[in-house]
Order: C-alpha cells, then structure tokens, then sequence
C-alpha cells in the first residue's frame, strides 16, 4: 500500500511552569512512500524519525497534518483498526507466551472474511480398499486435519467411516459449504488416499446474499421528507431485518431522491424490492449489488497453518515452543517480525530493530528483513540510526534531522548527491571531511588551493567543500593542478585500504581522512591530493544547502 | 503411525481466506467516529465506576464522620439520619477533656518511631542476609520465618507475655522505659516486611555487588551505601506502614500497661469511658469521635507520602 | 525446590540443539521414532533456578557464612524468643492436658486435645460439635470467598484507575482510606449500615430484612464477606496498581497494533504480567483470611448473630474464645490451623509455579 | 525527603519530652503512726469506672490517705468490659502485673480463685479490730454478703461494691387509673390499675388477666388513640431488657433448677422439662405479642421501645434507669416490683460488679491495706455518698434509711414526666426489693451458661415453639454451657 504523509507536524507540550519548551518532534513532513519498497527513516536520535514511525502506526497522533494509507486519511485512526504490523525496538514480546503463542496471538483477533455465496450440503461417498499398513484411526485423523484445513468447522462435517472386511465406506456430510471450499476438499482428498470409487450428492442449501444499495428519484417532489422516509420504510416493511438505510430527501436541485440500502438479500428478495419500488412509481437510478460476506475467527488449524508458514519464512520454527526469555536478540527479532507479519499487514513498520543485536548479527538479521520484505512485497518502513545498515537494504531512505526531513532518495543518490551538508556528513563512514573553502572565479578553493573548476557561473562567495575520504587519489604527476596539499601524518593499514591522516589547516576538524587503496605506496610527510569530481560536493556557508557545480 | 497427508511447502493448501479486522468493511470515517464515541463513552463508564466504588468506600467513613457528631439518642433511634440534626461538636471538645490527648500522643509518637526505627534495622540486616549472602540453610531457616507467619497472633500472647514479665518490662514497678521497651521490643521483628525487602534487594543487579567487592568495599559498606540508598523507597513505605502498625495497636499495648500514663493513644481512646458501666452501653458519638481522631493523622501521613508507599509497595510482588 | 518433571518432544533436532537443552534441564534420553524424527525426553530431577546460578557470589559462600549469621543475630534473637518459642510453646500445650497458664500446670500429655475440639471425644459429658460445624467450614468459606473476591475487585479498580489521569491521585487516595482505620470503629458502621432499618435495607426497599442480629448463617456472611473485602481492598489496589504501572508500555502499544480487544488485554496481558504480585497477594491474603475473627468481633460483636450461638464461629475465634480457659483446646486449634495453612501454602505456590510469570 | 524524615525525628523529640512531662507518682516513704498499718504500703486498685463516678471514687482514696497515711492507692482505670479486664488481670498473674483490688463480676472471681489468686475475707471480715462489727453485718445487705460467699469453694471471696438489680418501669400516663373491668372484673378486684396492683404483679396475672384485656380494651380504642403500636417492627405489652436474667430469674422464682455448685465444681441443671414448660408459656406469650425481649427485638434494648411508647411495661437494670426515659417523648414513669411467680416468695437478682481482693505472694501487708480501703470506701458515710451519686444501689440497708437518701430520692418539689422524678422513683423504690435477692453460684464456665441460657431464651421465642424444637435448642445450649466447665 502506499503512504503519503502530508504536512505532518508532531509537537510535544511542554510545561510552563516547570519552564519546559514545548518540543516539535516532527515538523511539516512530507513523504510518499510507493507501494511496496522499503523505506528506511535516517537521522540522529531526536531527529522525529521514531515518532514519525509512531504516528505512521497510530499509537502517537500527529498535532497537525495527514497520513494517507492508499486513498484512505488515516490519521486519527486508532491504532488497532490500521491494520499494520508493527516490530518494536525491544521486540515488546510477551514474556510469557511460547514463541507460538506471541506469533499466534494476533490472529486470534482477527476475522476471516466468509462471503455468502451460495451454499450446498454435500453428501460424499467414498469407498478405498485398505491397503498394507493403513489403519482407520489414520485415515480418519487425516480427513479432519483437511476438513479444518479447508475452513470447516465441526458444525459443518461430519464424518462416518464404516470398515467392511477391508473396505471402507467413508460418508461425509457437508452442511451449507462453500462450492469452492469443496472443490479445494475435492481437489485434496486425494492426496490422502486413492479412493476406488466416489459418490457426491449436491442440494442446495442457502441461496446467496447480497447487499444492495439502490437510488434513484420520485417522480413528483416532496415536501415532508421525513414523513416520506417513514412511508417508504413501512412499504418496505417485509424486510425490515436487513434493511440498513432508507432516505428520502431533496436535493439542490429540488429533485426527490431516494436511498435504500439492504444488506443480505437473495435474489428473489432484490426482485421484490425491486417490483415494490416499481410499484410506488420510484425510478431506480443507480443499482449496487454485491456479494454480502459475513465474518468468522480462525480456527486453530488455520492459525497454526499460518503460523507455521511465516515462522518459517523467518526460521524460527524451531523455537515455536520456547519462551522468548530463551531466544537470542536475533531470534527474538525475528519473532518480533513473524509476528507483525503474521496477519499478513498491508504495511509493516520497523523501529529501530537491530539497535540491540551485535554487530555480526545486525548484519545477518538486515540481510534477512530485506530477503522477508523483498519475498512479501510489504511496503516496509524501517528506522534507523545507522547510516550503513539504512544504505544497505533500503531502497529509499529519508534522511530527517531536527524533525524536518532532509532529502528523500535512493540509498545511492543520498550518498552520491546530498542535498545538503547535515546529509553529506551524516551517512558515509569515515565521514566526510569538511574544510572551509571559497568560490572564486568559478573555481573551488581549499585555502589557496584551488581543487575544482566549474564552467556554471557561480557567484564568488565562502563556501563549505566537503570531499569523500575516497574522493582523493595520490597525487603522482607533481605538475597536476587542482591538487589539495597535506601534511601526511599517519598511515593506517585498512587491509584492502589504506588510510591516510592529512593535516590541513582549513579543515574544519585538525585533520581529514583519506582512504585510497593499498596499491598506492603513501609515505609521511607532505602529499599532494587530486580530488574525484564526483566526490566533492560544495555547500553554502550560511544555509548549509548544497551549491550545485555542474 | 503412517502419515497419509503430507503439507509441506510444497503442495500446501493455499489458504484462501482474508484476513480482516472485524470492522473492515466500513469507512475509515465511520471507524473514526464509532472510535472517538467509544473512547468517551468508555471514559464516561469508567468514571461512572471508580466513583461508584470510591462512593462505597467512602460510605463509612462518611457515616463515621457524621455519627462522631450526632449525639446518642440519633444514633440510636430507629430512623437513620444522613447528617445529624444538631451538631454536636461536644463529642469531640468531650473527648479532648476527658483524655491527656498530649501524653497519649506523644507515648504513640515514641513508641512508633522506635518501633520503627527497630524494625527498619533488623529488616535491613535479614533481608540482607537472605538476599545476598550465602550460607549453609538458608533457605530452610527462611521457610520457618514464613511458617511463624501461619500462627495466629492471639495464641502468642500468652507465651511473650510471660518473657517480656520476666525481662521485668511489666508489672508494678514497671518505669516508663519499662513500658516503652514492653510495647517496642516485641514488634521489631517483622517476616512480612523483611521478606518484602528481600525481594527488593534481590533486584538490586548482582554487578552491583561484584564492583562494590572490586573497589574493597567491605559487606557492610556495601549495604549501607548501595543496597540501602537504592531500596530507599520499599524502606520509606515500610517504616510509614509500620508506623500505622503501632498507631493502631490496641491489644498488646493495653496488656502491658497498667498505668494510664504510659498508655497509647488507641488504648485512651477505645476505653471504658465511651462505654456508660452501669448499663454496658457505648456512647458511640464519643467513640467515633476518638476514631476519627486517631484516624485522622495516619490519613494525612498517608497523603503526605503516597508517592514513596505506591513505589515501595510495589515492588513487594517480584519473585524472589 | 525439588520439582520432578518430564517433558517429551519430537521434533528434528540436531545435536547442537540438543546438547543446549541438556545443558539446561540435565539428562537427556534420545530415541527415534519411525519418521526418522528424534524423540527427545528430558528427564530432570530439578530445573535450576537461574537465579541461584549468578556467578561470583557463589565464591564468597564460605567467606560469607559466619557473617550472615552475624547480620541475622538481632532477628534470630528477637525471632526466637518472640517468635518460635511462642510457636513451640502453642504446639507443646497443644498436647496437655488442662493446661492451666496461670498455675502452669497440666495433667499430662495427651492427643485428646486434638480429637476433643475436632468432637471425636468428649468434654465435661458433652460433645466440641462447633469447630466441625462451624468454625472449619465458615473459615473457609470465608478464606474462599473473600480472597478471590477482594483480589478481583481490586484488580478492576487498580485497571480502571490505571486507565484515568484526571482526578487519579484523588481516586488512589479514596481507595486507600480503609487502610487507615481500626477494624472494630469501621465494624460498628456496617453494621449500622446493615441495620434491619439501616441504609440498605432502605436503599433496595427490603422492609426489616435481618443481615446482622437474628440473621441466618447464609445470610450473615454477606455483609461479613463485603466487610472482609472492604477492609482488604486498599492494600490489594497499592500492590496491584503499583505492579500495572510497572508494566512496560510497549506490550499494550503491541496488542493496540495487533488489534486485541480490551478483555483480551486485560486477561491476555495484564493479569499475566501481574502474576507476581497476584500470588503475592493471594498467599499473603489466604494466610491473613485464615486468621479471620477481627471483623466477626466488629460485625455482630460477637461469635453468631444472636447470643450463645455459635454460627459464625472462625477456627481463630475458637481460639480467641478458649485461649485463657481452655488454653489446651486453644492451642490445639492453632495448631490444627497452622498445619491447614502450611498445606494449603504449600500447594499454592507449587500450582503457581506454572501460572506465574517473573 | 530529608526534610520530611528531620520532621519526624523532631516530633519524636518533643514527644518524649511531652511523655516524660506526664503524671509522675511519688511514693510516699516514711512510717507515720496513725492508722492500722505501719508499713508503708502500695496498693494497686483496677476498676472500670465510668468518667461521672471517678471524681467520688477518687474523693474516697484521698480521703483514705489521711486516715492510713501508710497506704498508697494507685488507682488505675481499665477498659473495656470485665471479661476483657478479667483477660488482663489473668495475664497479669504471669508477670506479677496485677492489681491488689480488682473490680468484677462473681464469674471472674470465680476464675481468680480458680487461680489460687483470690483472697479469702472471712478472716479479715470477722476481725475485731478492723472486721465489720455486728452493725456492719447487718447493715450491709444480707443477699450481696451471700454473693460473697457463692462460690465452689467455702468463705468469702468478693464484696459488695457497684451492686444493681432489676425494677419494672411502666407507662403510668396509660396504665394508672384504666378501668378494665369491662374487660375482665377480676383484674385488680375490678378496681382500676393503680401502683399496688402493679407491685405484686404475677407471671400469670400478667399474662392470663392484664395482657388479654389490655388487647381488649386497645381493640376498643380509635385508630388514632391506641395504646399499643401495632403497626411498629418490635412492640408488645411487656418488655424484659436481659434474656439471661430473666431465664435465670424464672428458674429461681419458679424454684427449677438453673445452676448448682457439686462437689466443688459448676453443674449444669437448666435443661429441665419445668423450665421447657415456663419457655412455652412464653414463648405463647411472645406470639401473642404480649412480651419481648432485647433477644427477640432484634437485639435491641427493650428499654428504647419503651421510651417510644411501643412497649407498656420494660424491665430493666436499676443501673440503666436513664435509658427508660427519652426527653425526646416525656411520660409519668411508674417503678414496681419484677412480676413474680409467687409474690409470697418474690425473688429479683442481684447484679453488678463486686470487689475481690488479690494475693501478692501472700504479702499480708497488701492484703490488710486492701481490706482497709475497702471497708473504708464502703462505710456508711461513703456508701451513702456513692449510692447517691453513682447510678448504683446502696450496699447497706442504712443507706435507704438515712435523711439524706430519702431526701436525694424525694420526688417532692421535682417536676413530672423528667428523668429525675423516674430516677428518684426507681431509688426509693429499691428498699424494697434489697431483702428478696438473690444470686446463683458462680464457678468457672457460670458466664457461658449465662450467655447460653440468654441465647436459648431468645431462640425459644423466635423458634415455632414445637416440643421437639425446644427439646433440642435445651439440650444444644445445655451442651456448649458444660464445654465451658
């Protein structure tokens, strides 16, 4: 599903008298999140992106602004009608439920929707020669165990098996079952066993429900409304249990409409529903009709079955019957995520949830929540902290600082084009290193060195330039220009990499850092840097927004 | 057993089932609206309650109030008024002239606050002990503490009455020390409270205890700047309940005072002189009076310290 | 504690996982079964508590033992002289004969006392029917009645209370009040509330209905049970609303997100969380309700609902009643019920072991 | 937290120097030779006495000090009942923490003497020196030296002290002057009621003759002027406020066994078919709605339905005169004799707490103080003093025959329909009743027959009245009493 957020503003109030401020978390947000990407929230602690996430669940409402779920506004809905999974930071497993049970646990609130079709009793005779190591106990186990399986309950079966020398007659009573949901038996029952002969009867047991909703005009124009309404209510007084609605009024233009709504009607009904309207001289304009559904919990089958299919889509099948107390912080996670996703959400929320795993874990889990999300397609939103782990499994980020998002992009683009110099500093490890530098007739300067010539007509004025510790490559031709100089104070062995300590007086820290591979031989002392176009981003002094160069 | 059927991911059933919040098929409007309703309608419920019950609770002490400012003939007249048609604020000037409210007090005062402070003591000591320090039988030596528990109180009386006689603390000689020490000692034991500290030192981490050891802080160092500042809230409510304990107990204290001086105040206040001797009868209007005197302190001490009582108490439920 | 279990579980397991369950529940019995699972049976003698586990102070056990017993000192003086002797005393006069107390003297030792209030012998040619027909049955219809009773009140109270900001100081402090007063002074105004013409009677329109005075057994106990639970109440909600204000808040923003009803919260969630403070309170509770006899004296100011009956007799208030003539058949009574108690502990907390969670 | 922990500690402080501050009781020392004693002695004196009589007992002790200057009194004011003082003084036996004068019913003395604790007086009564003379043995009312002397074991134990016993109270505005003789001709020898007639008031009469035609004589009265309050929840002809005294009464009057001391011990004789039929009387009575106790009342004081006017007749305890008056509905009181069963024999008992006098490992000095206060607190001067002041009886027949007393209990000069008039009433009246008391024995477990035979009384009265049930609620009350021997 997609997500828009609009204008969204969350503030905290504060306490005059305890002279506390009040505390804008969240300040006019703006964000469309496709359906089905992975969207991770960046930013430093503080940065509103947890309460972003909270108002995205409902459990915190916004002070101000929209959230959208599709085409639904959303945004004072309560948390439990949203119909989301949400993995919390610190899990939030119940302490005392198995792993089964806190996966479980939520589709015990949930409802299957049953539509009302038609339905049939069935009548079905089976009859199988027992084979070698059959046993009727087996056989019999294994029909109930597909009879639930399909989504009958015991009401709706029953079940006689009548063993004659070494055949079976199996009769099954199916009562007001669902056409399809027989086919599926149908269809299954013969994986349990070869039959040698079949024997079905049909008859039909209930007709299908609709609801309808019916509008159209009065001929003439009415004065009483109310009266009227009252009217055609008592016309249609021989279905007043499913009647939902009936309104008579007058429109703006002065023209009587109608409404009438009817839930559960079968097809004879409509008709004369129908006919009596007709016979009131009503004109129907518009006629809605559709299947009319009824609502039933999960039997234990079924939420077995489901639990046992996200558990092991996140491997934890094996830990169903521990308690969460017994579990590592990575498999805790990741019951923490079977159990959002158990209800199978239209949108899952993620907070923070690899702060508390170590860091080879962190690791394993990331990669993991990418392969989940990427196998259901739920739009996923993902908060975090850590630059490196939103780069890797996001496929867009929103970078937020101070409760104002800063850029929204793809991982790549964020790190490659920032928009501004909180966002180039924040993601890239090492840093970015910032110096203090000027534009001058269109050329970049670091000191008085120049490093950069653009051909777009830049006003001269103090910049900031911030280069990537990869942006440098040595400088091997002394007679290169646009070159940055150094004082080479230390190098680190990074293995594939070597780093580089250069001291530099316009640098906004004492040194920066250059990361350059191990092939190039470094020595202390002074070196002499060629900055990487595509590496060196310039921004301006005061509002520390980015200053395109090309 | 054979397996006739297998569902394996493979060839599973394809659930064909939606999966729906009961409400799904109406508007998010219409959710929101039956939501915002439902939230007043439940807060309004809610209220509804609590003031039913706190009504049901304060019922009695409302009747208290009242009957400690009827005089006797309305108390005991057939038909029950909700406030008394003469105020008769009598009973009360009555029972600060017929009692050394002052002396009676001020025995309270002391005895509750040694008691207290005695308590608070052999408290902090045992369930350090039990808490943190291993040694061979604790946990049998902790089931008879909780076993003392199990015998009723009156069956003791007799039995501490005839040590605390022979410690000299009763009898005609008896000074007001004597007394003092009478009605103190006994009740500086408490197994209830110390396994309520029990428990929350046993919360106090472990690593606690183990940097305390590494920095050569002896136990007793330990206990007193670490385990105590940090239960500091379980011993506030533990001293305030207890304090209660002896503002309220009456048995004990009138058994082993003979001379009224030395009394308590629930013993001056729950006497023979709101009873008429010649006909056994109660004048009630003075004894709820004297109630409502005693109750009255406890109240407002509780007012003054729910916050550390609700964070002491609290805690009392956590395994140990 | 000893606590013999078995658990049995077929499952694929590999040895890895295996050798961490061994690890933590002890012997381990493998056998297949003809799925080519692997049967696993744990057979353990006692699950170790971990917390008896923590490192480092176990080291200190030798060290350490002379100190604690220094540090029990003033208790165990104190304990043993007013607690234990008092409570091996109780049991030795248990087993006199006419134990006088003044005169300390007694004819013998004997089991009668026992078999003479349990009625099985005689006393002075008449039979002790009281305990079995009343003082036993009523104290625990009223330990069985009142606890469960109370601790559910107490807990919707606490929940509701928990629920509200508005005026929830002053709700708390309401609901605290019983706490503060004497049993007898607050026993005296429900029973003028109960008064065949008192506040209820008139309140639900029941003409001169009798609760207290001249009222049958059944019917007593009604306003005896309300008393009881009244008076136990506040101490209940401290407990149970400071323990629902210790609950983390993310269980119930993660139920809202599941979309769990708020009975389900309450009985899914909530009563499980507070499990530990509900044992508390029930093994506190049932003990305190045990020792019941305080709030009959307050009620009806005496042991039945009209003089010389017996009805509303309590096993404590038998003991209360023979203590300083028949201190043997007293003693023998305390004794009985401290062996009740004992038991009935006992068993609590081995049923708790699999309801609560810490 | 600090501040409030420093306040507490403060208040501590200024309450030891409050507590220390209180009443400090010098003893006397030095030998003083006036008096009997010549030793300095302490005594302790327990009594529950209510707060109007302290200042009269205190009078006596200050009194007593100058003329035995030897003898402290620490007197001390417990609380509670006397069973609940009984509880203390037993305990107190264990720690020497006992009084040497201790104020109680013959139950609790009979239990002290179980103890081996109480005094026996006979020695000190009949001593020549500070004995009662023969003046004092015949002044002092014969039935409270017989309490005395009631008990398991021979001799005197208890004295006589704060002594009550039992009058009829009767709403004289209705029955004084009413003419039933259309009703029955032979009621009062068809006279109209006058305070004779009520004086020598039978069972029988009461029931047979007064009660029906009092009903008569109500039915012919408009609806608006009845004399009995049909309409109310409790009301009657007649009243009885104690169930127990009056079961014991009718057992004494009718001569059938209640309790007897055999063989040193207590004996339980009340189950008896005469008493059953005496309940059934009653019981009849009680359904006709002639009678009621404070047991069938539904436990309340018979004494407050008759200030209500719902009762004619209320008997009550000569110590709780007041409560049969309520300013609140004023009317002429008339004070008589209990009815009797045989008004040649009458017989009404003597209630009230006595004194009994305490060993201290027989430290003869404490003895012989107590005896002296004793005997001083109760002279003629001081008895006179109390029986006047203090709501209780005159233990000496002097007492009702000196000016003072008639004077105290005139009704002359007092106005109608007040409490004074009915309390000076019920006091003159009581020389009356003083020579036909008596008492039954106490031993230990008399007070739970006490408390049986009440219970029993009132289950009686409120029962259906069958043989079979009566049979059983006598034999069930006879069982629990014997428990308690």
């Amino acid at each position: 599903m997609e997500i828009k957020l609009k204008n969204l503003t969350k503030v905290f109030p504060g306490n005059p008298k305890k002279h506390i401020r009040d505390t804008v978390a969240v300040n006019n947000l703006n964000i469309d999140i496709p359906d089905g990407q992975l969207v991770g929230l960046l930013g430093p602690s503080g940065c509103g992106k947890s309460t972003t996430l909270y108002m995205l669940s409902g459990l915190q409402l916004p002070t101000s602004g929209e959230v959208w779920f599709g085409d639904e506004e959303v945004t004072n809905l309560s948390p439990e009608k949203r119909g989301i999974g949400l993995v919390f930071q610190n899990y939030a497993l119940y302490p005392h439920m198995t792993i089964y049970k806190n996966v479980e646990f939520p589709l015990t609130n949930l409802k299957v929707e049953v539509p009302l079709v038609c339905f049939y009793d069935y009548v079905i005779t089976y009859t199988y020669k027992m084979e070698k190591d059959d046993n009727v106990e087996g056989i019999k186990r294994s029909i109930i165990t597909l009879l639930s399986k399909v989504g009958f309950d015991k009401k709706q079966y029953k079940l006689t098996i009548e063993d004659k020398d070494g055949i079976l007659n199996i009769i099954i009573n199916l009562y007001s079952v669902n056409e399809k949901n027989y086919d599926l038996f149908d269809k299954n029952f013969g994986r349990i066993i070869k039959v040698a002969s079949k024997d079905a009867k049909k008859t039909q047991a209930s007709d299908a429900l609709y609801d309808v909703t019916i509008r159209g005009t009065y001929g003439e124009n009415v004065a009483d409304e109310v009266g009227e309404t009252k009217a055609l209510k008592a016309k249609l007084h021989d279905f007043k249990k499913n009647l939902s609605e009936v309104k008579v009024y007058n429109d703006l233009k002065g023209v009587t409409n109608y409404l009438v709504i009817i839930n559960k009607v079968t097809d004879k009904e409509i008709d004369a529903i129908k006919a009596q309207l007709t016979s009131l001289n009503l004109k129907v304009v518009t006629f809605k009709k559709d299947v009319a559904v009824t609502y039933r919990k999960l039997n234990k089958v079924e939420r077995s079955d489901i639990v046992h299919d996200v558990a092991r889509l996140v491997q934890i099948e094996e830990y169903l019957e521990r308690k969460p107390s017994q579990l590592s912080g990575g498999q805790q996670q990741r019951v923490a995520i079977a159990r959002a996703l158990v209800k199978k959400p239209k949108v899952l929320l993620l907070d923070e949830p690899l702060s508390n795993l170590d860091a080879r874990l962190r690791l394993q889990t990331r990669e993991e929540i990418r392969r989940i999300q990427h196998n259901t397609g739920i739009t996923t939103v993902f908060v975090t902290h850590d630059q490196e782990e939103a780069m890797s499994i996001c496929d867009l980020i929103v970078v937020m600082k101070n409760g104002i998002q800063q850029q929204i992009d793809a991982p790549q683009k964020v790190y490659n084009d920032p928009k501004n110099l909180f966002v180039a500093q924040f993601l890239g490890n090492p840093p970015i290193n910032v110096f203090n530098g000027k534009i001058k007739g269109k050329g970049v300067f670091i000191g008085d060195e120049c490093i950069y010539k653009t051909k777009k007509d830049i006003k001269d004025q103090d910049v900031y330039v911030a280069i990537r510790p990869e942006g440098f490559t040595l400088n091997k031709d002394k007679d290169t220009k646009n070159t940055l100089t150094g004082d080479a104070e230390m190098i680190q062995v990074l293995g594939r990499d070597l780093s580089i300590i250069v001291n530099n007086p316009e640098c906004l820290k004492p040194n920066f850092k250059v990361i350059i591979t191990n092939e190039s031989d470094a020595i202390k002392g002074k070196v002499s840097l060629v900055v990487k176009p595509n590496k060196l981003f310039v921004f301006d002094k005061t509002t520390e927004e980015r200053i395109y160069l090309d | 057993m054979k397996e006739y059927i297998n569902f394996t991911k493979e060839n599973t059933l394809e659930n064909n089932i939606v999966l729906v919040i009961k409400e799904g098929n109406k508007s998010v409007e219409l959710l929101k609206r039956a939501d915002k309703a439902r939230k007043i309608v439940s807060m309004i419920i809610v209220y509804i309650l609590l003031a039913i019950m706190a009504l049901v609770v304060i019922f009695p002490f409302y009747w208290m109030l009242i009957t400690s400012l009827k005089n006797n003939n309305e108390i005991l007249s057939s038909t029950q008024t909700f406030f008394p048609s003469v105020v008769m604020w009598s009973n009360y000037v009555y029972v600060f002239q017929v009692f050394d409210f002052f002396t009676y007090m001020g025995n309270t005062i002391v005895v509750a606050i040694f008691s207290t402070i005695g308590t608070l003591i052999t408290t902090i000591f045992a369930a350090f002990a039990f808490a943190r320090l291993n040694f061979k039988g604790r946990e049998a030596l902790f089931a008879v503490f909780l076993m003392t528990m199990m015998i009723p109180g009156e069956m003791m009386v007799i039995s501490n009455y005839i040590t605390v006689a022979s410690f000299g603390w009763i009898g005609e000689n008896a000074t007001r020390m004597d007394a003092y020490l009478a009605m103190i000692i006994p009740f500086w034991v408490s197994v209830f409270y110390i396994y309520l500290l029990r428990q929350n030192f046993k919360q106090i981490p472990n690593e606690l205890y183990l940097a305390s050891k590494v920095d050569g802080k002896s136990d007793w160092n330990f206990l007193w700047h670490v385990m105590v500042p940090l239960a500091a809230p379980t011993l506030i409510s533990i001293a305030i309940l207890k304090f209660m304990g002896t503002w309220n107990s009456y048995v004990w204290p009138n058994l082993v005072t003979t001379k009224s001086e030395f009394r308590l105040i629930s013993n001056g206040l729950r006497g023979s002189s709101f009873t008429d001797p010649e006909a056994g009868r109660i004048e009630y209007g003075y004894q709820m009076a004297a109630t409502v005197l005693v109750t009255v302190p406890l109240f407002l001490l509780f007012i003054f310290f729910r916050k550390y009582i609700m964070r002491g108490v609290g805690r009392a439920g956590i395994k140990g | 504690m000893l606590n013999i279990f078995k658990k049995r579980t077929t499952s694929k397991k590999y040895a890895s996982e295996l050798t961490f369950e061994s690890a933590r529940y002890g012997e381990l019995k493998v056998g297949h079964n003809d799925k080519a699972n692997v049967d696993v049976e744990v057979v353990s003698r006692h699950k170790v508590d971990p917390e008896y586990r923590v490192g480092g102070v176990l080291d200190q056990e030798q060290r350490n033992n002379w100190k604690a017993w220094l540090y029990l000192a003033p208790v165990l003086i104190l304990m043993a002289v007013f607690l234990i002797y008092p409570l091996i005393d109780t049991i030795i006069i248990a087993f006199m004969r006419n134990y006088n107390y003044v005169k300390g003297t007694f004819d013998g030792f004997t089991f009668d006392n026992f078999g003479a209030i349990l009625g099985l012998t005689t006393i002075n040619g008449a039979t002790e029917t009281r305990v079995v027909q009343y003082a036993l049955p009523n104290t625990f219809i009223l330990v069985f009645i009142t606890v469960p009773v109370s601790i559910a009140i107490a807990l919707i109270i606490s929940v509701l209370l928990n629920s509200i900001k508005f005026l929830q100081k002053i709700f708390q402090v309401v609901f605290f009040l019983p706490y503060v007063t004497n049993t007898i002074a607050i026993g005296m105004v429900f029973s003028v509330i109960f008064d065949s013409n008192g506040l209820i009677n008139y309140i639900f329109n029941l003409g001169d209905f009798k609760w207290i005075y001249g009222a049958s057994r059944a019917v007593a106990m009604i306003p005896l049970c309300l008393y009881i639970v009244w008076s136990a109440l506040p101490f209940k909600i401290l407990i149970l609303l400071s323990g629902l204000q210790g609950i983390d808040k993310q269980y119930y923003d993660a139920a809202k997100i599941d979309s769990t009803p708020k009975w389900k919260v309450l009985t899914k969630i909530t009563i499980p969380a507070l499990s530990p403070q509900i044992l508390y309170l029930m093994v506190t509770s049932f003990i305190g309700a045990f020792k019941e006899y305080a709030s009959i004296v307050g009620l009806f100011g005496q042991a039945g609902t009209t003089q010389g009956s017996y009805e509303l007799y309590t096993i404590v208030y038998y003991i209360y009643d023979n203590l300083n003539t028949n201190t043997s058949f007293a003693a023998a009574a305390a004794v009985l019920l401290f062996c009740i108690i004992l038991v009935f502990t006992f068993f609590q907390l081995r049923v708790s072991k699999k309801r609560v969670y810490y | 937290m600090k501040k409030k922990m420093l306040c507490l500690m403060s208040l501590a402080g200024i309450a030891m120097v409050l507590a220390s501050c209180g009443g400090t009781n010098k003893p006397t020392t030095g030998n003083d030779t006036t008096g009997i004693l010549k030793t300095p002695t302490t005594i302790t004196l327990w009594s529950i006495t209510g707060q109007n009589n302290r200042p009269q007992l205190e009078s006596y002790i200050t009194a007593f000090k100058e003329i035995e200057p030897n003898i402290t009194i620490n007197n001390v004011y417990q609380s509670g009942s006397y069973n609940d003082l009984e509880g203390m003084v037993s305990k107190g036996f264990l720690g020497d923490n006992y009084p040497d004068i201790v104020q109680g019913y013959p139950d609790n003395v009979a239990n002290y003497i179980d103890y081996g604790k109480a005094v026996k007086l006979d020695d000190y009564i009949n001593n020549t020196e500070y004995g009662w003379n023969e003046f004092d043995k015949s002044d002092i009312i014969a039935a409270f030296q017989d309490e005395g002397k009631e008990y398991t074991v021979s001799g005197t134990y208890s004295v006589p002290y704060s002594k009550s016993t039992e009058e009829m109270f009767y709403n004289a505005d209705v029955l004084i002057g009413l003419d039933l003789s259309k009703q029955d001709k032979e009621i009062n020898g068809g006279a109209p009621l006058n305070a004779a007639y009520f004086d020598t008031l039978t069972w029988d009469e009461l029931f047979d003759h007064l009660c029906p035609a009092i009903e008569a004589y109500n039915a012919t009265l408009p609806t608006d002027q009845k004399i009995l309050k049909t309409d109310q929840a409790y009301h009657s002809i007649f009243a009885y406020d104690s169930d127990d005294n009056l079961f014991i009464t009718l057992a004494k009057q009718y001569g059938y066994g209640y309790t007897s001391v055999v063989n040193g011990a207590g004996s339980v004789d009340f189950n008896n078919d005469g008493m059953k039929s005496v309940m059934k009387r009653f019981k009849t009575a009680y359904d006709k709605g002639y009678f009621l106790t404070k047991g069938s009342a539904g436990g309340n004081y018979t004494n407050t339905y008759f200030t209500l006017q719902n009762t004619l007749f209320s008997v009550g305890s000569t110590g709780g005169v007041k409560y049969q008056f309520d300013a609140a509905h004023p009317m002429n009181v008339g004070v008589a004799r209990i009815p009797q069963a045989d008004t040649k024999s009458p017989w009404t008992i003597n209630q009230g707490p006595s004194l009994c006098i305490l060993d201290h490992n027989g430290d003869e000095n404490r003895k012989l103080a107590s005896w002296l206060f004793y005997k001083y607190m109760t002279n003629t001067t001081n008895s006179l003093d109390w029986a006047i002041n203090s709501g209780y009886m005159g233990i000496r027949n002097s007492n009702y025959e000196s000016d003072e007393y008639k004077e105290a209990t005139s009704i002359e000069g007092k106005q109608e329909k007040t409490l004074d008039i009915l309390m000076a009433k019920s006091a003159s009246y009581l020389p009356k009743i003083t020579p036909n008391m008596y008492v039954s024995p106490a031993f230990k477990g008399s007070s739970q027959c006490r408390t049986q035979v009440g219970g029993l009384f009132t289950a009686v009265l409120t029962s259906d009245g069958t043989d079979a049930t009566i049979n059983d609620l006598f034999s069930k009350a006879e069982s629990t009493a014997k428990l308690a021997l």
